[in-house]
Formats: C-alpha cells, structure tokens, sequence
C-alpha cells in the first residue's frame, strides 16, 4: 500500500508553475528515487511535502492522513522527515549536538528547564550511533560549522537519520561527497531500505540505477514516468530530457 | 602559470594544511583530489587569499602571490567556482554575472550560450534558483571575469548529467582555447578524460602527483587514496 | 567545554565581592557603596534576563526597558492600592510582564534580526508613552514612593543593607536557575532555533514556541529588576522605560560578552561603575566611557569575557 | 560632621539635549559664590554633579550628596521630573534643598516641605503671566500649543487660569518634535488672535524658525520657556518681536541686577537666562540666611533665616511665601536685539506685583 | 478643510521627504552595505554644527554648505579607517557597541567644540521668504528647495544602488564581502569610499536642515530612531523602500496629528477623544511600525530576512 500519496499538487512563483497538477505514490518500505534537470522542481516538491513551503492545491496523504497545512515540526513527528539540498545544520553546535537535538525531538518533551542536557546518555549514544553510521563519529566533538563541506553533507545525512523517520525525503545526499563518502553513503541508504521508507533525489546515477525500487522522472514539475530502473534506463524521453550519454559511463 | 611551495595554514589553532606543493603550467588542467576533510578546499582558500598562509609561496605567473588580496589574485588572472556555490542571494541572475565581469572573451550573451537555463531565470535574485541552477551561476560568473586560470572547487555538484556533460565539453574547450584549469571534482573518470595531471592531498600534506596516465596506470593510487 | 570550570571560578569571585561588599563599605564607612550596589545589582538582573534571550535565543529585544517599567510601576500601583508586600510587588510584576511579553512576543517573532529589534523597540515605546500619559501617576513627572515595600509584612528593606542582599539573593537565584536554563534540553533547543530555525522545524520542533517562552521568562526576570529599582530609588517615572534604558542594556550585555550569563552579570557591574567612576574624574566623561566601548569592540571579539578567555 | 566648612551641592543636568539650561545654571551660581568667597562667612567646598536628566539617576546622585558628601544644602535642579526624584532623599536627610528653576505645584502645595526652598518661581506663573496679558489685550481667539507631556498639560492649564477668553485651537504636540508644518498650516487657516506657546529647548527653536519661515509673524506670539536667552542665540532674529512671560529680565532695573548682568557677560560671554539669576539668587540667600543663622549648625535657625529672604535679590521685590515659594513680581517681555548684536529679553511692563501662587493655601507646613 | 487636507497632505510628504533625506546615509550604510551605524545621528549633527561654523566663517550658507560635504566625507573616511572597517565581519550587535561608543565620543567632542547652547545659520534671503499657496496659507520657501534636495537624493540613490556596477558590487559585498574580492574587486576600498560617501550624505542632511531645526546637541539623537524606523519599514536593502517608509512616516504623522483628534471624535465623545488623541498620538509612528512589521516581517519592499 501506499504510504505516501500526492494527488493534482501545484504550486507556482509568479508565472513559473515549480510543481504541475503532480501526482506521485510511495510505497510503504520502497525506495523511489525522483530524478530531472536542474530547476525541474524536485527541492521545491521536497520542501512542499515536508511543509516548508506552502502549495497553491492538491493533496499529501502521509499513512492516510491529510498533510496540507500542517506546519513542517508537526509533519516531522508524524513521521517524515528531510535532508537539505543546500546543507543546513546548526554551525555553532558540534557535530554531536546537531544529532542530539534532533534525537531529542523523538524523546519526550523539550520543555525541561533544570536538567543538564549534556548528560542524557540516551541522546548521547543515539548521537553518536547516527554519526557512525554516515562514517564522521571521529569528527563527533568538532563545531559543525568548521567541517569541511563533504562532512557536512554526511552530518546532513546523520541529523535526518536521528529522527527516526518512517519516511525519508533525502535531496542530493551524495553532493559533495566524493569516493569512500559516497560509497559509504550509499551503503547506508542500501542498509536503510529495510528499516523505512525513502524518497531519493540524486544526480549521481550509479547511485540511483543501484538502490532504486522505482524512478520517478520530474520535468517541469510534472512526473513523466515512473517505473523500474530497467525500464526508466531505456525511456527515450528520459535519456533525451535528462541522461543524455551518462548511463553509458556506468 | 600557478606553483604552490610548501604552502601551511590553520583555522585558527587547528593546522590543515602542512605542506602542499603543486604546479599549474599554462595551459594545463591539473586535478585535486582527496577524501573529504583532506585540505583540498583549504588549499583553493589559501592560494586566493581567503586564509593566510602561515609557511610557503604563492607564485602566479612570476609574481610572489603569497598572502596578497583576494582581489589582486583574482586580477592576475585567477577565476573562482568556489565550494559550494555561493552566489550572491540578493542580486538577480543578471547582477551576478556582470557586477564583478571583466572584458575577455566570455560575455554575457556567451554564458547565456552555455546555460540557457540561466536565461529563463534572469530576473530570480541567487537564493530563488535551484541548486543546479546556481551552480551554473557561479561557473558562469566566474567565466564572466575571464581569467587565465579557472579554479572549480565541486562546480558540477548538483548538475544533471546533461548538463555536467556541458561543463565537461566547456572545460576541454577551455583548455583548447589554452587557459589553465585547477579542478576539484568527485567525478574522477570524467577529470582522467580531459586533465593533464594530478595532485593527491591527504591529511594537509601532497601524497601523490603524477600524469594523466599514470593515473589511469596505477588503478590503486585511487583505492589507496580515494577509496576507503 | 574546558571554559565551563573557568567560568564557575569566576562567577564564585564575582558573587563572593557582592557578598562582602556591605562588610566593605562598612570598613571603608561609606554606607552609600550599598546604594550604588544596590543598582547594579538591580540592572545584573535584567542583563542576566537579556542575555538569556540575546545571547542564546538570538533574539535581541530593544525594548527590555518596558519590563523595568512595569516591575516599577507594578510597585507604584500596588503600593498606592495598599499592598505593600515584595512578594506580591514581585507576582504582580510577573503578571504583568507576562502578559506584555506573550502578547508583543508573539507578534515581534514574526520578524526576524534588525526588524525584531525595531519591532520589540515599537511595544517598548507604545508601553512608555502609555505610562507617559498616565496622569495618576504623575505621567512623565513619574512618583516618588513614599516607603519601600515591606518584607512579610516588616519594613525591613529600608534598611539599605537589608534591600541590597534581597537584590544579591534574587540576582544569585536567577543567575543559577538562568545558567541551569541554557543547559537544559530547553536551552539547547532554544539556542539551536537561534542557529538555524528551518533546520530546528525540520527536526520536530516549533522554534516559535520556544522563542516566545523564553521570551516571556526574560521578561518577567526583566520586571523583577524594575521592582528592584523602584524601591532602590524610591521613585518610579517612564523614565525607566525610555529607549535610551533599552540600548544601554544590550550595550551592558555585549559589552560584558554574550550568551555567557555571567558576561551579562559582569557588563552591567563594569559599566555602571566606570560611569560612576569617570563621572568623578572628569566632566566630559561619555568622552572616556565611549573609547572604552570602542577599543573593546576592537580589540576584543566577546566583550569583557573575551579578554578573560584569551588569559586564562 | 565637618561643621567648619560649608558643604554645597549643585545638581543640574549638564549633558544631553538640555544641558545648556544646566550649565546656566551651575555658572550662576558659581559666579555668584566666586564673589561672595567665603559663603556664609565660612569655607566652602561645591560639589558639582549631572543628573543626565534622568529621574532614577539623580535620586543616586542626590542620596550620594548627603549620605556621601554630606553637604548641607542642595542646589537644583532644572527639571521639574528631577525634582520629584531627588525631594525626597535630600530631605529626608535633612539637608536643605533649594531649586532654583523647578517650581512644581504639589511642593507648593500639600506637599510641601520645610526644608525645601524654591528662588525662583511656581510653575504656573510664567503661564498665567501670558494668559492676563492675553485676558488684558482683549483676545478673544487664541490658538493654544504645548508639547504633550506633564508639564505641557499643566502650562496650558496655567495660562487659561487667567485668560478667560475663546480657544481658537489647542494642540498637544510630540516630546521633540522637529517639524511643525502641519500646526502652522492650521493656525494660518484660523487665523487666530494670537498665539500661545509652551514649547521648551530645542523645540522652541525649530518651532519659532518655522512660525517665521511660514510667514505667520503677523499674528502675536505669546510664550512661556519658549524664548529666551538660551534659545535665542539659535532662534535670533526669527524671534524678534516675541513675547514671553517672565520674573525678570536682563535689563531689569536694578544695580544688583546690572552687576550681575555684567559680570556673568564678562565672565561667560554669553547673555544670562533666568536659570542663571534665579542660581546667582540661590547662592545670596544662603549666604545671607547663614550669616543670619551664624552657620549650620542649627538647621531650624537656618531654615528660619532663609524664611526671611534676607538678601537682595537682583529681581528686587522678593520674598518666601509660607510654602517657601517666591511672591514676586512678573513682567510681559519681548525679544529685542541689543546694540552689541546680542539677542535678549526686555521688560515691556509688569503685568503681576508681588504675586504669590495659588497652591499656597494648601500647604500646611510644620 | 479641504484645502487645509491638501495643504496637510503636501506638509507630510514634505516631512516625509525630509527624514528621507535625513536617512538617505542610513539606507547606504545600513540598508545597503549591512552596517548598523549608530553614529549615524551624530555624523549628521557634525554636519549642521560645521554648517554652522563654515557659514558664519565665509558668511554665506551656501559656501557653508559647500564646505560642509568634503569636510563630512574626510570625517567619514577617518572613523572607517579607524573604527568601521574592522567590524565589517563582526556581528551587528559588536556594530551597535562601537558605534553606541562613537555616538557618545562625538556627542561630548560636539559639547567640548562648540558648547551645549542650541545654534543656528542664517539662510540666504532669498530662500527665507514664504510663497503663497491658497488664501491665507502660504509655504516656506526654504522648504521647497528641502524637498527637491531629498528627491534628487533618493533619485541619485537609487541610480547609484540599482543601476551601476558599484552598487551590485555593494550589495553583493553586503552579503558576502570574501566572495566579491575574490572576483577581483578592492571591496575594502570600496567600502571605505561607500561609507565616506554615507557620511557626507549625513552631513549634507545636517547643513540642509540646519537653517530649519534647531542645531544642538541632542539633534543627531532625535532623529536617529526615525531614521532606522523608516529604513526598516521599507525593508532594509530597498531604498525604494526607504523613500516610501518616509513618506508614509511623514504621512501617518502629519495627518495623524492634524486630523486625528477630528477622527476620533467622530465616535468618541470629546473629552474622551482628547484623551485617547494624546495617548495615541506620538505612539502614531510605533503602532505604524509594528502593524507593518507584523502584516510584513521585512518590511515593504524587503526581500532579505
Ligand atoms: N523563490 C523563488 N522564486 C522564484 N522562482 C523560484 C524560487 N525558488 C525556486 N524557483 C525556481 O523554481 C524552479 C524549481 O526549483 P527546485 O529547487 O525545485 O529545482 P530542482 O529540481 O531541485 O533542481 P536542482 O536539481 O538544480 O536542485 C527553479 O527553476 C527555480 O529557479
Ligand atoms: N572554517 C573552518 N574552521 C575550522 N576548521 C575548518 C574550517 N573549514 C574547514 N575546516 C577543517 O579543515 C579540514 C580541511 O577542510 P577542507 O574544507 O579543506 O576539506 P576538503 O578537502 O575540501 O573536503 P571536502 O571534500 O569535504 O570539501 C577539515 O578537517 C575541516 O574540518
Ligand atoms: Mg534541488
Ligand atoms: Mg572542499
């Protein structure tokens, strides 16, 4: 069944419709992966999903709930959550505290006043496990903002992880890694298909072609096909609009 | 065109960079690549200026460079596609392509050429484009002050494949044309296509250096330093 | 995370002078050290408070001082309707700043940086002018309280010495309960909407609601400073909540160093006793006092606490 | 205690905006303790302070000139504000406060207090100076302006005391407003009698510079505080032909008031207001009062020679009423420029003799 | 009334275009370059000041005046070398410090110089009359020399920031001062020309409105809160917005004033409409702010939060 169902979504700035009339189910425990030109829309229907930005119509049913207008935390503790495109982290906190707060978001109230924070074991070692698994646990104690910018994407990756999501927007969680990261990463998300549900936005096509379930492909904010990676490798009208000769070089 | 000798800098107390030596002839595309964290962007930074060096010499073309101003670097001929992105949020498309251009060679009609995409989004201030967008924004702002050397620090993060194909295309005309390029990049088999050699940097330190084909040679050089 | 131990070093030695202090000027017989103290101590309380919002919230209200005025004119008003009490000058204080600070705050966080700071100032001014024209109270004349409150019933506090260690416990009580605050789960949230507010949503929380609560806490802490002065100086007027008393009190907090409570603690002591004590030295003493603020800001990147940091 | 020395402390607001009236001030009384030498007969220390005109900071400062300093009277301040701020605390102490400016009504009247002393006026007065010279010139249409605040409230109050003709207009303008178009624009569309303005410090300037600029110079302008010899030196001829109230001027005929007069030119270079006659006034009653009372000692026997006003003050006619207010004379006075180019006020007549405020009745003194 | 409504409706755009013309230095510093420049009150009252001294030295106030810009810029070009051009990185509440520092040296350097008393300049005669406008009323000429200073102020303005290379370059370097130098242009000098320029903009608003308002210490103080409040209510970086900001400041307060109580007495009895006219009054301008701030968290034509 499907765990996530966009119908008739729209939204426009000014002349240009981002998202047109869109439809798109995920399947509950599939990875969908969502490819298209730059500017095609695919941030842009993240971050409407995820309720940072609004919609001008259509619907989001989450596990059979209706998400519009729900504020972005609310739609978090419901289950789904993000990565940025565009790292956004807490630069001022070490890397550790970037995950602990968003583990802390899961774990009880948030309106304790007296208790030292920094003591929660819980927080601690859920922390430290998400900074482990995206491979930068060795960086745990070092301020965010002083990462080098392949770190950072890999923490993007651990803070999304640390919610506990049953739903997982990532967008472009390989940009900006390179070799071992990537490779790493990329064995997490394998890893992760067994435990929730994933929406992949990516560039990198070995990537894509190797952990998909099913592609989608948005092009001017409407979903042109959808199918097995087989089946999308081989569409004309997706190797015309957006692969060009890459899959060869795979 | 660019030498760097025994080049040492910090973030504060912390020391990235402990000895990197590398060399850009004119016309030549030479690569940096290293895992994350290793100090490749650190490198870019410090040449240009961004970040003192605490130890070595900057050289471009015969001029001692070593800790002058961004902006004589830049005017002595270096353009910068800097990590990620940053284009100028409250200018649109078409200010930051020009605010900074110089005469040369690529215009804006040209980078237009390039990136027509840019052309349908010429009124978006920088922080209304997507992501793929303003990294067409900052390579094109960077062709629009005509250096002699192009430094691309990841500047096809983000691309499609259509377009990161361009700027592969763009690139090898660049070097045809006979301007040097200082490129960063994860996409490694595409750099071996066009790149005349390599420098590798761990841990703030030169690890390896070599040709194109030596590279290609030596397939553990890239397990040793780039894979796990 | 070596600066925590450092900075219970130092605020032990801050809060033990206040301590002694009475013992002090009791030695040197110069009783109106007390009073000067009794100020400072008065506008610690409201640093403290504005730090806690400034510093870690990254909320830089501009209007703190209408929380000043309404801890004193919560003294004025329940002092002339018989209620004399601290304790309950203080609740009403509370009750008031509360109520201010839920309706103001939760429109100012609409806003953001600069446009907070002029929309915080906006309240600030409309509450002053407010006070300006309440001709019952003296409107700008302001009124002069004819005793302090009283302490469980007893006049005590005017005894001088008696006022200032209320001040001490009440500013060591917040000091404690406000460095426990940024410590605790709802500090860190607090301090992460101040980083990044979209990232903060995007992990599960309403950055909103925690901005407004701390901001409301500020204030009220904010109005038992006012309380504090009133009865120091026995005298309540709008001047309290002039926009001048405002920006003076985020000089106090910068200049003292942010988001390290005790910064705060510190900026309002030094500041006020360098006012004090240039006065005496010369007339054109804003001359001295501004090079001050001036080579701090140059030469050091985290006010007064940054010189520290850097020695020890 | 030191009963050797003779203790003074003056606090006046000597920076911000207003500092120009503090300064006069200070100056005045100092030349006149300069003269005098030895105050009282005895050695005197004068201790200088800024009240910032701020009412919370010049409580501390008075509390630390009689619990610190321990001087035995205060003299100060301008500001009525500061006034209400430091009463209390000077005389608690039982120091002896004297305002040489700040007249306000409640000291005049229930409150009032032996230990306070006022040379120069009751708020009120310079108002309804204007308003029996309005009452007196037979207007029947006066357009009434003062900034919206205490005193402003209490300024119109004052002069309709007295002036019991038609209101063509009453407008209560901003604490600081710089531009007065749009008022202007009104009382040209009225084209009242007359106009009466309360409009202090810098507000008077912009206000006077631009009555002129709009071309209303034809209608009369009455004023209290508005003109005089601390704005002129801003307003100059733009206030030419404006009329104040007031309890003295520059060319008021007496020697005491020409030596002064003389004497302050000479050593400031600048024409006296009355802040500075009303100080140099303040420092001649301590002496005298002192010298009657044979020191300080005696607190009641200073306090009692004080009562008597045995000096002579520059104004002439002057005496304490029984809340220690002033009955005196006050005149209609007009801006003139004299023959050394200078601007000043000059008496044109008296228009109250020996006139005592209206709160005295209430005061009910020990 | 209709007349006197018009004549009002020209006073508040008057008043209006003079705050702009007052916060035009302002919106290039701060608005437009991101500097939270306190002193900027205090620069503009040296400019009335030297206005004032240059004037009564050549006698003549337009000389004053012409003396008065290249004396403001040299000024102005000493604090950035100075102070400015190290906090350009810094935090704008370090700005607020500094400059809070600045306002009190310049205020008592003004005191010491030229003392507390309130001065002024004598305009030329040919400016002092006033001109006639419908029956009794007339206008200042003066002031219609104010408004065409403050119009061709916001008009070279907004060339200069929109239009030009320098201006991208300033907004660009607002945001991000190590990218704009890293594509080759001297922002450090550019910024320091920029600022000089903000300041002599400051200080030709002080010798403008010196023969109006009054020249005193506290001038600079006065209108510095106004200034900011204009600057941000168009929305900081547009100085179409400032000029709007002033003009619906200058409006709102003008007809406020004027026609306000008249308003209020519509539904309120008199005495009660008096009361509440001098409660609301000079919280006009506040209640403006927020209710725009509020509808509109960065102002009116603002863009970035
Ligand atoms: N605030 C905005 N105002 C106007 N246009 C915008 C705004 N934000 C985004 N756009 C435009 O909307 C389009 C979709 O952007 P989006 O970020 O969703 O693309 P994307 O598919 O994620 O692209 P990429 O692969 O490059 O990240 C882009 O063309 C962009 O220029
Ligand atoms: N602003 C900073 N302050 C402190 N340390 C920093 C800062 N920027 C980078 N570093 C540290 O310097 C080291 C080198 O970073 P650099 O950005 O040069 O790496 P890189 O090789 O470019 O990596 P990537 O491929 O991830 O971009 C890293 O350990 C990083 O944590
Ligand atoms: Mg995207
Ligand atoms: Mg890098």
């Amino acid at each position: 069944m499907s765990l996530l169902d966009v119908r008739n979504l729209r939204k426009s700035y000014g002349a240009l419709k981002v998202t047109d009339d869109l439809n798109l189910s995920v399947d509950e425990g599939e990875l969908h992966a969502i490819i298209g030109p730059n500017g095609a829309g695919k941030s842009t229907l993240i971050a409407q999903l995820s309720g940072q930005a609004g919609s001008d119509g259509g619907s989001v049913r989450f596990d059979g709930t209706d998400m519009m207008g729900m504020p972005m935390h609310k739609r978090v503790r419901a289950g789904m959550s993000r990565s940025f495109q565009i790292t956004s982290i807490l630069p001022g906190f070490t890397a550790l505290e970037n995950v602990a707060v968003a583990a802390q978001a899961g774990q009880g109230s948030s309106f304790r006043f007296l208790a030292p924070v920094a003591d929660e074991a819980a927080l601690n070692d859920a922390a430290l496990a998400a900074l482990a698994r995206v491979g930068i646990d060795d960086r745990a104690f070092v301020k965010a903002g002083s990462l080098s910018h392949g770190e950072k994407r890999q923490l993007e990756l651990a803070i999304a992880l640390a919610t506990r999501p049953r739903l997982l927007l990532l967008d472009e969680p390989l940009a900006g890694t390179s070799g071992a990261e990537a490779d790493r990463l990329v064995e997490v998300m394998r890893s992760l298909k067994s435990e929730l549900t994933l929406v992949l936005i990516e560039h990198d096509m070995d990537a894509v072609f190797s952990l998909a379930d099913r592609i989608s492909v948005l092009v001017y904010g409407r979903i042109i096909a959808t199918g097995s990676p087989d089946q999308i490798r081989s569409d004309p009208k997706v190797r015309a609009a957006y692969l060009g000769e890459e899959t060869e070089d795979a | 065109m660019l030498r760097v000798e025994g080049l040492q800098a910090a973030y504060g107390e912390s020391q990235v960079l402990h000895d990197i030596a590398f060399e850009v002839a004119e016309g030549e595309v030479v690569t940096l690549l290293g895992r994350n964290g290793m100090g490749k962007t650190t490198t870019i930074n410090t040449i240009f200026g961004l970040l003192p060096a605490r130890a070595g010499k900057v050289w471009i073309g015969d001029a001692d460079m070593t800790n002058a101003a961004p902006h004589r670097i830049a005017r002595a001929g270096m353009g910068l596609v800097p990590e990620g992105r940053q284009v100028f949020p409250t200018l649109d498309v078409r200010e930051n392509l020009i605010a900074m251009a110089r005469p040369g060679n690529w215009d804006f009609a040209k980078v237009l050429a390039l990136f027509p995409r840019l052309g349908e989004r010429l009124g978006n201030k920088g922080n209304q484009l997507s992501g793929g967008e303003q990294q067409m924004l900052a390579i094109g702002r960077a062709l629009m002050t005509n250096p002699r050397l192009m430094v691309l620090d990841e500047a096809t993060e983000g691309l499609a494949p259509l377009i990161r194909d361009e700027i592969w295309a763009c690139l090898s005309q660049l070097k045809e044309a006979g301007e040097s390029i200082l490129i960063i990049d994860k996409n490694v088999d595409a750099l071996t296509r066009f790149a005349d050699r390599h420098v590798v940097i761990e841990k703030g330190q030169v690890v390896w250096s070599g040709d194109n084909a030596a590279l290609r040679s030596t397939p553990d050089i890239k397990e040793r330093f780039l894979h796990v | 995370m070596r600066l925590i131990p450092t900075r219970a070093w130092a605020a032990t030695l801050l809060f033990a002078a206040f301590a002694a202090l009475p013992l002090i000027a009791a030695a040197l017989d110069d009783a109106y050290l007390v009073v000067i103290a009794t100020r400072i101590l008065a506008y610690a309380i409201a640093a403290l408070a504005l730090d806690l919002i400034l510093g870690y919230g990254g909320m830089v209200s501009f209007g703190h001082a209408a929380y000043l005025g309404i801890g004193a004119y919560s003294v004025a008003i329940l002092s002339r309707a018989g209620i004399t009490d601290l304790s309950l000058h203080i609740l009403g204080a509370i009750a008031g700043a509360a109520i201010f600070a839920v309706i103001t705050g939760a429109i100012s966080l609409r806003t953001k940086g600069i446009y907070f700071i002029m929309i915080t100032l906006a309240f600030a001014q409309m509450a002053y002018f407010f006070f300006v024209s309440l001709s019952a109270y003296g409107g700008d004349d302001g009124v002069t309280l004819s005793t302090r409150s009283t302490l469980f019933g007893q006049p005590v506090l005017e005894d001088d010495t008696a006022l200032y260690y209320t001040a001490f416990a009440i500013l060591l009580g917040l000091y404690l309960t406000a460095v426990a605050v940024t410590r605790s789960r709802f500090g860190r949230v607090l301090t992460g909407a101040r980083e990044n507010p979209v990232r903060m949503q995007a992990i599960g929380f309403s950055p909103f609601r925690y901005q407004l609560t701390a901001f409301v806490i500020s204030g009220c802490m904010t109005s038992i400073a006012g309380v504090m002065l009133a009865n120091q100086a026995s005298f309540v007027s709008p001047a309290y909540m002039d926009w001048h008393r405002s920006g003076e009190l985020v000089v106090m907090v910068v200049f003292g160093g942010i988001g390290n409570l005790l910064g705060a603690v510190a900026g309002a002591t030094i500041a006020l006793l360098l006012e004090e004590w240039l006065a005496v030295l010369t007339e054109h003493w804003p001359l001295l006092f501004g090079l001050i603020l001036v080579l701090v800001v140059l030469y050091s990147r985290d006010g007064l606490t940054g010189f520290f940091r850097r020695r020890l | 205690q030191d009963d050797e020395t003779l203790k003074i402390g003056l606090i006046f607001t000597l920076s911000g905006p207003a500092a120009v009236l503090g300064e006069m001030g200070r100056d005045g009384f100092q030349l006149a303790a300069e003269q005098i030498g030895e105050i009282g007969g005895m050695p005197t220390e004068i201790i200088v302070v800024d009240d910032e005109q701020k009412p919370d900071i010049a409580a501390n400062k008075a509390r630390e000139l009689v619990e610190r300093d321990q001087v035995d009277i205060v003299v100060g301040p301008i500001f009525s504000n500061i006034l209400g701020a430091i009463m209390k605390p000077v005389t608690d102490s039982g120091a002896i406060l004297i305002s040489p400016n700040a007249g306000t009504s409640n000291f005049a009247g229930a409150e009032c207090n032996r230990n306070f002393f006022v040379t120069s006026y009751q708020n009120d007065q310079m108002h309804e100076v204007m308003g029996a010279y309005a009452q007196e010139q037979g207007y029947s249409n006066v357009f009434l302006l003062a900034p919206n605040y205490q005193a402003g409230k209490d300024s119109l109050a004052g002069f309709k005391n007295s002036y019991k003709g038609g209101v063509a207009g009453e407008i209560f303008t901003q604490l600081g407003q710089l531009d007065y178009s749009a008022e202007l624009a009104q009382i040209a569309a009225m084209q009242p009698d007359a106009v009466f303005a309360f409009m202090p410090g810098g507000m008077g300037v912009n206000l006077v510079k631009q009555y002129r600029q709009a071309g209303l110079e034809t209608i009369p302008f009455l004023s209290a505080f508005t003109v005089d010899e601390s704005t002129l030196p801003a307003q100059q001829d733009a206030a030419v032909g404006f009329f104040a109230g007031s309890n003295w001027a520059p060319d008021l005929d007496t020697p005491e008031n020409k030596a002064f007069v003389d004497a302050y030119e000479a050593k400031y270079g600048k024409v006296p207001a009355t802040y500075a006659m009303q100080a140099y006034d303040a420092a001649h009653l301590i002496d005298a009062a002192i010298r009657e009372a044979g020191g300080t000692g005696d607190k009641d026997a200073l306090i009692a020679a004080m009562e008597g006003a045995p000096f002579t003050s520059v104004r002439g006619d002057f005496s304490f009423g029984p809340n220690h207010y002033p009955v005196q004379d006050f005149y209609l006075t007009e801006v003139v420029q004299r023959e050394d180019g200078k601007f000043a006020t000059s008496i044109v007549k008296k228009i109250f003799d020996d006139y005592a405020d209206n709160y005295v009745g209430a005061c009910e003194m020990n | 009334m209709t007349n006197l409504f018009l004549l009002q409706l020209l006073n508040g755009m008057q008043f209006g275009i003079l705050l702009f013309l007052i916060a035009a230095g302002l919106t290039l510093v701060f608005g437009i370059m991101d500097f939270v420049n306190l002193a900027h009150g205090v620069i503009y009252m040296v400019g009335a000041y030297l206005a004032v001294t240059f004037s009564q030295m050549t006698g003549s106030y337009g000389l004053g005046l012409l003396l008065t810009l290249p004396a403001t810029l040299v000024i102005g070009l000493v604090l950035e070398l100075l102070v400015f051009r190290k906090l350009y990185d810094r935090p704008h509440l370090d700005q607020v410090l500094a400059t809070f520092g600045l306002v009190m040296i310049i205020t008592e350097g003004v005191e010491i110089i030229w003392g507390a008393a309130p001065l002024s300049v004598q305009m030329p005669d040919l400016l002092s009359g006033s001109v006639p406008l419908i029956g009794p009323l007339r206008y200042p000429v003066f002031r219609l020399v104010v408004i065409a200073a403050g119009l061709a102020t916001a008009v070279a303005l907004w060339l200069i920031i929109t239009r030009t290379r320098i201006g991208m370059r300033l907004r660009a370097g607002a945001t991000n001062r190590a990218m704009v130098s890293a594509l080759g242009v001297d922002i450090k000098k550019l910024f320091t020309i920029i600022f000089a320029f903000g300041a002599m903009l400051a200080g030709f608003a002080g010798a403008m409105v010196a023969p109006i308002l009054t020249v005193d210490p506290g001038m600079g103080e006065s209108v510095l809160i106004l200034a900011f409040v204009v600057i941000v209510i168009g929305g900081i970086g547009s100085v179409k917005g400032a000029f709007a900001g002033a003009l619906l400041v200058g409006l709102v307060d003008t007809l406020g004033r004027s026609f306000g109580p008249i308003i209020l007495r519509s539904f309120l009895d008199p005495s009660a409409a008096g009361q509440a006219g001098r409660v609301l009054a000079p919280m006009l301008v506040y209640i403006l702010m927020a209710v725009i701030l509020a509808a509109r968290p960065a102002g009116l034509f603002g863009a970035r939060t």
